[in-house]
């Protein structure tokens, strides 16, 4: 049985700003889930705290707004625990690359069967507009008076370096392309990583959807996702930025290393139950 | 003729003195005999000095034991750091190289040179002067040779059979050599029993409780319980992961738990500190977890590999908020198993966090315990299977206990958070959500108070004195009480082994019936004098006996505090 | 004829509410009057419900204001999420739209429509309604109108000419426009005040004490101290650092403050609770460090825009081990200053965490301040400048506190560390170091409680009730008294300042010398209560009034709570 | 005034294992820091917790051995607060890059004044041998039964890619090499980093220490060291491990950008005193 995407929809109201990016962001999600042949009560929906964070709260699935920078590995228990959901942690940008950055580089490295959205405004929201890791160096922000001294992170350089197996590009004002692209990263076999440029009207200005549509290129014809250095390539172009599946490679994911685990576990011969484990703690006489 | 009795072996490096008192110990457990094995080192990570205390006795003990009537020292220069820790009983045996005679302060101790390193050369196992110390030890104390045999034998199966009977011949030197005979009133029953550290009985309760996922961060002295899971999870179709740190740790365990399993991580303080925020979600979203927090001696890294009893304010009032929580202590390794699977079954019947406190002393010493009473009921959460229209996650109830759906549930999706929320699990910021909510959350605290009044009452009825203790203390306390009442004394302990909510009722009716009120803890702040403060009326005059942790509770030091025998002499 | 007035403005989106309320509130401070003025918003992130209260006086005022004499209503649909929140005085004049009928409700009030839209486009503002409502009232309380039109002319100074002139038509045409008249006594000295909120305060408090390094994450309701000081702190060659999360924060805090500089930090519950580690570090480490902790709903997330006091738990036990801190509470927005630099002071002299408990509703209320009470003597660290061989960071002293060397000077080197060391700072893990260092650690305590005991006491000698509250509560309750003592009742409150240490001996005193002990406070689980019994006894019939946050406590609440005037006029 | 190597030792006795490969790095660190021109008084070394990080008890300086994984962040306080001292954190492979990984991201993003020494023994030395996260994948260690599960990290690539404008790596068996790498690294201007790597012969086994030295090559001559490929390459070439500067580019610090600020905050004209600060909260009349 198939859900479509208003299946999805909760009444809830949101909270965001009229303008906000993460609108386009949440229809694209809507979309992806019913595209990807998900089921509402076989969804996991996981997210941090920020503006964005609060999506899963419109979004008919089994849903958790929890802690800021605590969505990966809230969200890699309940894929543990319950393997055959489907699960997907949402966030921004401050949630996920300042607070939550360790949980980033370790679900990469592990290759975590799930999907992460990264709302990325390029702001802290929530907190009324201080700089984070994406905001550009030298801007002015609530909490750089005289400029941003810190050097920007790209979200899909780090998550290639740090092992994710599949990292993506999108734009919120392109709710066709990131539909589609949360579709593909819904379905990919591993960790896939979609950062989504999503403006932040109240804070980055009205412009900033502007300024994302004019410096967005779509992924250039002949690109070998497969490839690390191609890749890291279309993470550093100054002016552009490229939206579109920058990297995609199949390796083994953690819950395939666990089942593998598990047959040694199994097959070693030895106990299996909770009386054998027992007898190992009765000394013989 | 004494019935228990305490020995320790005390070397370096290579010494073997642990692996001694290990053999000791099983095959003192093979025969029925029961048994309490001890260990300490030095701060050297590996070659450094250890001693390995063991206390044997063919009737049930509580504790480690005050003192050792026999030591073996194979270096007296080893000995010294333990010394101020390790009390000899009056009269103790000392039995040491005779190149290295023994420092004034223990000549008023029976010291016998043996050639210990002399004699191992001589059974053809040079390495060996632990087994010859042990054939002296089992002839002292006639403990069971045969199954001393055999432990060897299990210990020593990867050797090859030359250095195996080499090590035999060591064992039977040892205990051909003369030396004093302690004669030692019973053999035990002869039924094998379970020999079992605290953390082993945790891990081990976890799985009979059917925790299917535990993520852990390593910590001394909690790690086995992360080791010893990750090696039976997956057997048992669990999974087990080692995360980056506790936050991780922690998140998953609520995470997994969000999502239908029961699930738990096992630390120590600095690991319980990192997770104080996440303990507030699990909380307010009303997710299960279970926090085993093995006490060390603290703040910050503190003394890693000693015992304390500092972390109770932590786990009763730590995390920013009005927050409930359970909090569990064990008293002893047998009962780590019974307070982990309560906290299992609290925290999936109650929907909150719960925090069981162990302590070094009870994880990490070895006990022996009878299999057949590892037996504990099981409960599960309340899932509605097929919730209608009208599911509501938060629904308000007499108990506070909202029936929880599960991913997979049709018709059971709700969408939650740590926000103050309705009974929608909709975010509020409206005052009088958050009270209604507060009280709903709460309410499950008074429901817990009278299903689980769990505590531990020995002693006698209307007593002269009464008692106030928990967690690992519990030992020596009890073994005092009996010292004292046969000396005449009417003394009497309370020991409540759930520490939030605690058992009010039954504590105010111990309190109305003792004369006097003394309460032990290890905790420079007395912290657990001053929790019961803030709950309960202590009389007057009650005393406390508080100090920091890191040497361990003895009877002797409760009988001084408890300051009755004086009276009962008097 | 009243001396103060309160009144509240409620819109949505352009509306302008939250500026007429700025904009009143400074021109009242220009003239000298006291304000306290007060906003709320809706869950929107932007564009949604707002609300701005402002309450004026001729006299110095403790409190927001029970209840509006006047609200000005721009749409009755954004009122609705404030009314449980936002009592209205009996009489209540309300101005609404000639269009948004008031609802039923509201009826027993003064209705008055005012067609505040038409009358702004008349003025040629068309988005100038919120000056219309300025100007009413402006004419309703007889409010200081040049000093309105200055404020004007500030707020607007990037406007060109023509929209001042016609926001000024606009308050005009306010102004004239027939309303009741509220005759309000004393138009204030003349001498403009400070207009601060707590987090200025904060904030400016840490530069007084010489505070020369600020590390901070945002978070709400703390985030302005970590703005405003990335912007002062460089003016003065000092550095702030906005980390990558709170971990990281008190990391970078501690470590400053190692290498010498005064060093604080500022967050709310859900940060505080990721410090507490760290926190166990300062103190056995004896590092200074400053922790400004503005409390907010609880638990997790909870509510974090409105005000409560839940996190005294966690300050005063949080962190695993024993640990001595020290935690500071201010009362209003001007001791928010004194308590910081008190922080500093106790920090840098005792060598210990200090935390300040704020919260939300001193934090980010606006209040008028004298400028000349802003003094406050700075103490400095005891740095040993030429120390010899026997320099020893931790030697044993009376006070517990040992001369402190810092980078840069030589023959000061130490090595330290959070395990458990030595006078030297060696590690060690024997129990008679660890008792002796924990003594050392503890007696700064009391070295702090003599010389810092910080309370406030208002109301009569030997009171009928004694009422004990904390940090905003303080307010309220001073209100309370005025009115329940002008009414003949005795009532008396004691305010502690410094919470951890408490001024035991005073509080003691306090509570002796009343009849009956009332406690107030915004925390469900009474942990203020609960804290106050843990060390001293409370008399049995002492009442508690706790409820959760959410909603500020009213000084109506309090004289209910109190229960006395009932037995005055019987 | 100079100082030699022997006037930054103490007298307390390191607790290592004998042949614990960190009583290398010791040496290397005590002739490092008098090779630099330190001053014992002018140097503060922090670390976090391992058996690495009690290498500050060891070493004549402002030591601090202060929380498992926090030793960066304490370090970038430490030199803000005194940007006059030499300031150098240590310790482990878990320290760093496990609990401490977020930190260390941010570290290197920042460029902050400090050298960092990561003592590498692919294990949890301290602890007793638990995996982690440069554990090699498929090792069974303490706490992987049936083999270590996640890939492990590089720690020099995730350092170049994070931003460290200088990165590389030595081990603890070549003294004069390594000694070599830490004089450099204290005198680089920013976020240095080095990888020692350093035997656990307790719980990695006797042999570590004789696989390294077998598998380690020197750089390659002709390598563009600031060239950030050309470095990337040399973190990931199977068999060999390539010891010496792997990356080294020069670019603003942290402190360069807010001495920056600094010219800002007081060049706007604007209040820079106390009084004139309070000045703004007082309205006119
Ligand atoms: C432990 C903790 N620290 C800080 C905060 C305050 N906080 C809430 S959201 C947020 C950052 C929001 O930025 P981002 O993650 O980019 O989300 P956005 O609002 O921009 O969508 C912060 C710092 C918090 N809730 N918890
Ligand atoms: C918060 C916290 N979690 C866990 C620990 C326990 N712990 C101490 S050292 C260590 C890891 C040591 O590994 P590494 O950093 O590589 O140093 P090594 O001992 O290998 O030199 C751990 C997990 C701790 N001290 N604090
Ligand atoms: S503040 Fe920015 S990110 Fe948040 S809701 Fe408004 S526009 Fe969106
Ligand atoms: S355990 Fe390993 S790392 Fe630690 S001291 Fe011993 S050899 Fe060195
Ligand atoms: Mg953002
Ligand atoms: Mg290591």
């Amino acid at each position: 049985m198939t859900f479509t995407a208003n299946e999805f929809k909760t009444d809830l109201k949101p909270v965001w700003c009229p303008g906000c990016g993460d609108f386009a962001v949440l229809n694209s999600v809507h979309r992806a889930l019913a595209a990807a042949g998900c089921a509402p009560h076989e969804t996991i929906l996981v997210s941090g705290i920020g503006c964005s964070s609060r999506l899963p709260g419109y979004v008919e699935t089994y849903g958790l707004n929890s802690l800021h920078g605590r969505a990966l590995p809230m969200a890699t228990g309940a894929k543990l625990a319950a393997p055959r959901m489907t699960v997907v942690a949402v966030g921004g940008d401050g949630d996920g690359l300042a607070i939550g950055g360790n949980h980033f580089l370790h679900a990469s490295r592990r290759n975590v069967d799930i999907a992460y959205f990264m709302m990325d405004n390029e702001i802290y929201g929530l907190t009324k507009g201080q700089a984070g890791p994406t905001t550009p160096t030298g801007d002015k922000t609530k909490s750089t008076t005289y400029g941003n001294p810190d050097p920007s992170i790209d979200p899909c350089a780090l998550a290639i370096a740090c092992g994710a197996s599949w990292v993506a590009r999108g734009f919120s004002g392109d709710v066709k392309g990131t539909t589609e692209l949360m579709t593909r990263a819904i379905r990919h076999h591993g960790f896939a990583f979609l950062n989504i440029l999503s403006p932040c009207v109240t804070w980055r200005g009205e412009e900033q959807h502007k300024e994302i549509r004019a410096k967005t290129r779509p992924i250039p014809a002949g690109h070998d996702a497969t490839s690390r250095e191609a890749a890291m390539r279309l993470t550093d172009e100054g002016e552009h930025v490229t939206t579109g599946v920058l990297y995609e490679v199949e390796r083994p994911t953690l819950l395939d290393e666990l089942v593998e685990i598990e047959r040694r576990a199994r097959g070693d011969g030895a106990a299996t139950t909770r009386e054998a484990i027992l007898r190992a703690f009765l000394p013989a006489a | 003729m004494s019935k228990d009795v305490t020995f320790s072996i005390v070397g370096s490096g290579g010494d073997g003195a642990v692996v001694a008192g290990d053999l000791a110990a099983m095959a003192c457990a093979a025969v029925g005999l029961h048994v309490i094995k001890t260990e300490a080192y030095g701060p050297q990570i590996r070659g450094g000095e250890s001693s390995s205390t063991v206390r044997i006795s063919p009737v049930p003990i509580a504790a480690q034991g005050d003192a050792s009537e026999a030591l073996i020292v194979f270096k007296f220069s080893d000995f010294a750091r333990f010394r101020s820790e390790m009390p000899l009983a009056e009269g103790c045996i000392v039995l040491h190289e005779p190149d290295d005679p023994p420092p004034p302060e223990l000549a008023s101790y029976r010291c016998v040179p043996v050639p210990f390193a002399q004699l191992a050369k001589d059974a053809g196992a040079p390495g060996a002067k632990n087994i010859v110390a042990l054939g002296l030890l089992a002839a002292m104390f006639n403990l069971p040779v045969d199954s001393i045999r055999t432990a060897m034998r299990k210990r020593f199966r990867k050797r090859d059979a030359a250095v195996i009977d080499a090590n035999f011949r060591a064992l039977d030197i040892g205990s051909a050599f003369p030396s004093p005979r302690v004669p030692r009133e019973g053999q035990g029953e002869g039924r094998p029993r379970l020999l079992m550290s605290g953390n082993e009985a945790t891990a081990f309760a976890a799985l009979h409780a059917g925790c299917s996922f535990f993520a852990g961060y390593p910590i001394t002295p909690s790690t086995e319980i992360l080791q010893l899971l990750g090696e039976w999870l997956p057997k048992i179709g669990g999974s087990c992961l080692q995360t980056e740190d506790e936050l991780a740790a922690i998140g998953a365990v609520v995470g997994a738990s969000f999502a239908g399993s029961k699930s738990m991580t096992a630390t120590s303080g600095p690991g319980l500190s990192l997770m104080s925020e996440m303990l507030g979600l699990s909380s307010i979203a009303e997710i299960p977890s279970v926090v085993v927090n093995v006490q060390r001696g603290g703040p910050s890294t503190g003394i890693p590999t000693k015992s304390e009893q500092s972390d109770l304010f932590h786990a009763v009032y730590g995390g920013h908020g009005d927050m409930p929580r359970v909090v569990l202590a064990p008293c002893d390794v047998e009962d780590a198993f019974h307070t982990t699977v309560d906290a299992f079954n609290i925290a999936e019947e109650f929907q909150l966090p719960v925090i069981v406190l162990s302590d070094q002393l009870i994880a990490q010493r070895r006990e022996t315990i009878d299999a057949a009473s590892l037996v504990h009921d099981v409960v599960q959460r309340r899932v509605p299977h097929d919730p209608d229209q009208s599911y509501q996650r938060y629904a308000t109830t007499d108990d506070g206990v909202s029936p929880m759906t599960v991913p997979g549930i049709a018709g059971g999706m709700y969408q939650t958070n740590g926000l103050e929320h309705d009974e929608q699990g909709r975010p509020s910021s409206m005052f009088i959500t958050h009270e209604r909510m507060n009280a709903k959350r709460h309410r499950k605290l008074e429901a817990i108070a009278k299903k689980y009044p769990l505590f531990r009452r020995f002693g006698v009825n209307d007593p002269e004195v009464g008692i106030l203790c928990w967690g690992s203390s519990a030992g020596p306390v009890a073994e005092a009480i009996e010292a004292m009442n046969t000396k005449g004394a009417g003394v009497a302990a309370f020991v409540p082994r759930i520490l939030a909510p605690l058992p009010l009722r039954e504590l105010q009716a111990f309190i109305d019936s003792c004369a006097r009120i003394v309460i032990i803890e290890l905790s420079y702040e007395q912290q657990f004098h001053r929790y019961l403060r803030s709950l309960i009326a202590l009389p007057r005059d009650t005393r406390v006996h508080a100090r920091s942790g890191g040497k361990s509770l003895s009877a002797i030091e409760v009988i001084e505090a408890t300051a009755v025998l004086e009276e009962v002499m008097a």
